[in-house]
């Protein structure tokens, strides 16, 4: 240990501003990337699904026009 | 088989599947009329098949080639319309048609592009920059381009839009000339060819979701 | 070789001397930009003798920029493009000549603008010749690398501020080499060195850039 | 000559892959970050130049090493996906972007940091604080590139080919910057005196490094897993995907 006590480790020899203002920020820099990737990969992945649904619904809707259309065929 | 082969393209545009698996082939003889709704990617599919953009996956064959090895070749042997005429407006039609025909490797006879303007109805047009006609007499000096370079394969795209009925009927016998003589034609329309286009063979392209 | 000369070659020219312009804009632009630094900074002989060279060479930057933007531009939006890379020949052959024509009616007649715009920012004789050497040598490299750029943005529409972005952090070792040059003849120093790396700059960019335009252009077709 | 490979094998196994490195990318590199920050700002020696000060290094001497090779890793992998056109590779330079141009930020703004008590101003235009912005609009460039394309698969080509023009430049650039900094010898109060490193002080260097270095590494894993799904939202694979790590909370 460089310091004698935590006071001194915060001041850091009169450059405190300056360390904890670099160290700090990077910090904060590093954090936005990762909760960026990860918040994105969320919402991708609702996407996704999403898109899933509105398949399902295309699908279903699809189907219940051929269904109809049949029955109009059978009908006439 | 002879001919131009599509063996199993997909094609992927702006992330949604335009056709997957799609093979078929057009030999010299043949008319092929693709049809299809909008966005159903008729345009992609002329577009992979002259090599302008890549198939994300399958491949093309010519005369049982791979595409990709006698490309120089292909392209000697084929003239393509767009949707974007590929002629410049400041130039006059001659213009156009003399600097086309010497990138294509064709010669250019300036008696013989006259007589071909002339044919499509542009008498006395030949040296009037190309942005001052109409939108149908600049679609016939495009097209102007079928009658002067020799090529076995033609791919065309909407040729007949902005094209008066005398102009359908004379891009329409000549590609049934074309066709009898061995020649090969795959073409999209948004009307339907009629009988002076002679037999043809349809491919439609579904719309997909 | 018909095809590269008459089709392209000739085409170009024809068509940019259609369009005298469209070419003699950029020019007047770098003329006006040039204007504006006496106006902005003072008329001092000396200011201006120190930062003459800079000002040239990024006034030139800049509207190599504007120029450059109609490298491709028609081409691509009237089908021509198309044609080309379906001709059957080298698209770096014709990429080649195409920047060459554009180099020869936009950025030669530079050269007949720079005795003026020595006389404007009271270069030396000294400084004028290293000018002209620089621009000579680095004008092409402007074109070249620019051209790369111009053809990633030329399918989108809106290409021109993203076309600066792109090439201003590019173009900055140029800037340092060709204004140190100037300083350099300015006192009288020897400066065989920095022409010696613009031209070496150049040479690369010749070999490689036009295959990068090629590649460039495939990629704004699909 | 890929024939037999199943065409959409690939990006799948490319995320199976990320899947796999990721943890062992994320936490030895936290780990070492932490670990080389708190050597480095509590138990190294200090510089008898510069005092305290100079432990801003152990941030900034890593992110202004790694800012460069990020940008020579993602040159590489353009120059992959070119040749051999892999679309991964793509995927993997585009990934790489934003966590460079982070990175290289982190390098201007600890040297602003650090300049200032031993210049007495913020910005100073030296040598090495000059070539990092170039690359921070280079960096910005590549990304604003990819973003102005719609069709992100001609937007990864586009960025690729700038990368590598980016990547000629970086020496160019970087020599030229040296020479003009020199040229100009006025403008730079003083330049960065190197401190004679000690064996002390050089340890936790190394380890930030590694650690920062890991961490792109991880970073790059994720954006890469999500520019994988962006691009194959339609594949059922990534349905199975989603279904499988969203399930719970659509339970509730």
């Amino acid at each position: 240990m460089q310091f004698d006590s935590l006071q001194d480790f915060l001041a850091m020899g009169g450059y405190a501003l300056y360390v904890w203002l670099s160290f700090g920020v990077s910090l904060l820099a590093l954090l936005w990337v990762v909760v960026d990737s990860a918040s994105t990969h969320k919402k991708l992945l609702r996407n996704a699904r999403e898109e899933q649904a509105r398949q399902a619904r295309i699908a279903a809707a699809r189907k219940a026009q051929a269904l109809q259309s049949e029955s109009q065929q059978t009908g006439s | 088989m002879a001919g131009l082969a599509a063996d199993n393209l997909t094609c992927i545009k702006r992330d949604r599947v335009l056709f997957t698996d799609l093979s078929f082939c057009l030999s010299p003889g043949q008319l092929i009329y693709l049809r299809g709704p909008n966005g159903a990617g008729k345009t992609s599919l002329l577009r992979i098949l002259t090599g302008l953009s890549a198939p994300e996956s399958g491949q093309l064959l010519l005369n049982e080639e791979p595409l990709d090895k006698v490309r120089d070749r292909f392209n000697q042997q084929l003239i393509y319309v767009g949707h974007k005429a590929g002629i410049n407006g400041a130039l006059t039609a001659m213009e156009n048609l003399r600097f086309w025909c010497a990138q294509h490797s064709t010669d250019f006879i300036a008696q013989q592009a006259y007589d071909v303007l002339a044919r499509l109805g542009l008498v006395g047009l030949e040296d009037v920059p190309v942005r001052m006609l109409s939108a149908g007499q600049q679609r016939r000096v495009a097209l102007s381009r079928l009658w002067l370079k020799q090529a076995t394969y033609w791919i065309l795209d909407e040729p007949f839009t902005a094209l008066d009925t005398d102009g359908i009927e004379l891009l329409e016998t000549h590609m049934r000339e074309h066709v009898a003589n061995q020649g090969a034609i795959i073409t999209t329309s948004h009307q339907p060819l009629s009988k002076q286009a002679g037999p043809f063979t349809e491919l439609m392209l579904e719309y997909r979701l | 070789m018909n095809t590269l000369i008459n089709g392209i070659f000739k085409r170009d020219m024809a068509l940019a001397f259609r369009q005298r312009s469209e070419l003699a804009q950029p020019l007047m632009f770098l003329l006006m930009v040039i204007t504006l630094f006496p106006l902005g900074i003072g008329p001092g002989p000396v200011t201006l003798q120190k930062i003459g060279p800079g000002v040239i060479w990024i006034a030139a930057i800049l509207s190599s920029l504007l120029a450059m933007e109609r490298l491709f531009r028609d081409d691509f939006w009237d089908g021509s493009l198309e044609q080309y890379m379906l001709s059957g020949q080298s698209v770096a052959a014709i990429a080649a000549v195409k920047v060459l024509v554009h180099w020869l009616v936009s950025f030669l007649p530079l050269a007949l603008f720079s005795p003026l715009l020595a006389l404007f920012l009271n270069l030396t004789v000294d400084m004028y010749i290293a000018l002209m050497l620089t621009l000579v040598l680095g004008t092409p490299l402007l074109s070249l690398v620019g051209a790369i750029a111009v053809g990633l943005t030329v399918g989108l529409q809106r290409g021109g501020v993203l076309l600066a972005l792109l090439l201003i952090p590019v173009f900055i070792p140029l800037l340092i080499f060709a204004t140190s040059a100037v300083d350099s003849a300015a006192l009288q120093l020897p400066y065989r060195a920095q022409l010696a790396i613009i031209g070496a700059m150049l040479m690369l960019a010749m070999a490689s850039a036009p295959f990068a335009i090629a590649y460039a252009l495939k990629v704004s077709q699909n | 000559m890929w024939k037999w490979l199943h065409p959409y094998a690939k990006p799948e196994r490319a995320y199976q892959l990320c899947v796999t490195l990721q943890p062992y990318f994320l936490w030895p590199g936290i780990l070492c970050l932490i670990a080389g920050s708190i050597w480095g700002l509590a138990f190294a020696p200090q510089d008898y130049q510069q005092g305290d000060s100079f432990r801003i290094i152990y941030i900034h001497v890593p992110s202004a090493i790694l800012s460069m090779s990020t940008y020579v890793a993602m040159a590489v992998a353009a120059l992959v996906g070119i040749v051999w056109q892999w679309r991964t590779a793509f995927m993997a330079m585009i990934a790489m972007a934003p966590v460079g141009a982070v990175v290289t930020f982190i390098a201007l703004f600890t040297g602003a940091a650090w300049g200032k008590p031993m210049w007495g101003t913020w910005w100073v235009w030296d040598a090495r604080l000059t070539s990092e912005l170039i690359l921070l609009f280079l960096y910005l460039g590549v990304i604003a590139l990819y973003g102005a394309f719609e069709d992100k698969q001609q937007a990864g080509k586009a960025a690729g080919v700038m990368a590598l023009v980016g990547v000629v430049n970086v020496p160019i650039i970087h020599y030229s910057v040296e020479w003009w900094n020199t040229l100009h010898q006025g403008a730079t109060i003083s330049k960065f005196d190197k401190p004679s490193i000690a064996p002390e002080m050089l340890w936790p260097l190394l380890i930030a490094l590694l650690g920062l270095a890991l961490f792109i590494a991880a970073v790059t894993v994720m954006r890469m897993k999500n520019e994988i799904i962006r691009r194959e939202y339609h594949r059922p694979w990534v349905k199975d995907l989603a279904a499988r790590a969203l399930g719970d909370d659509h339970a509730v």
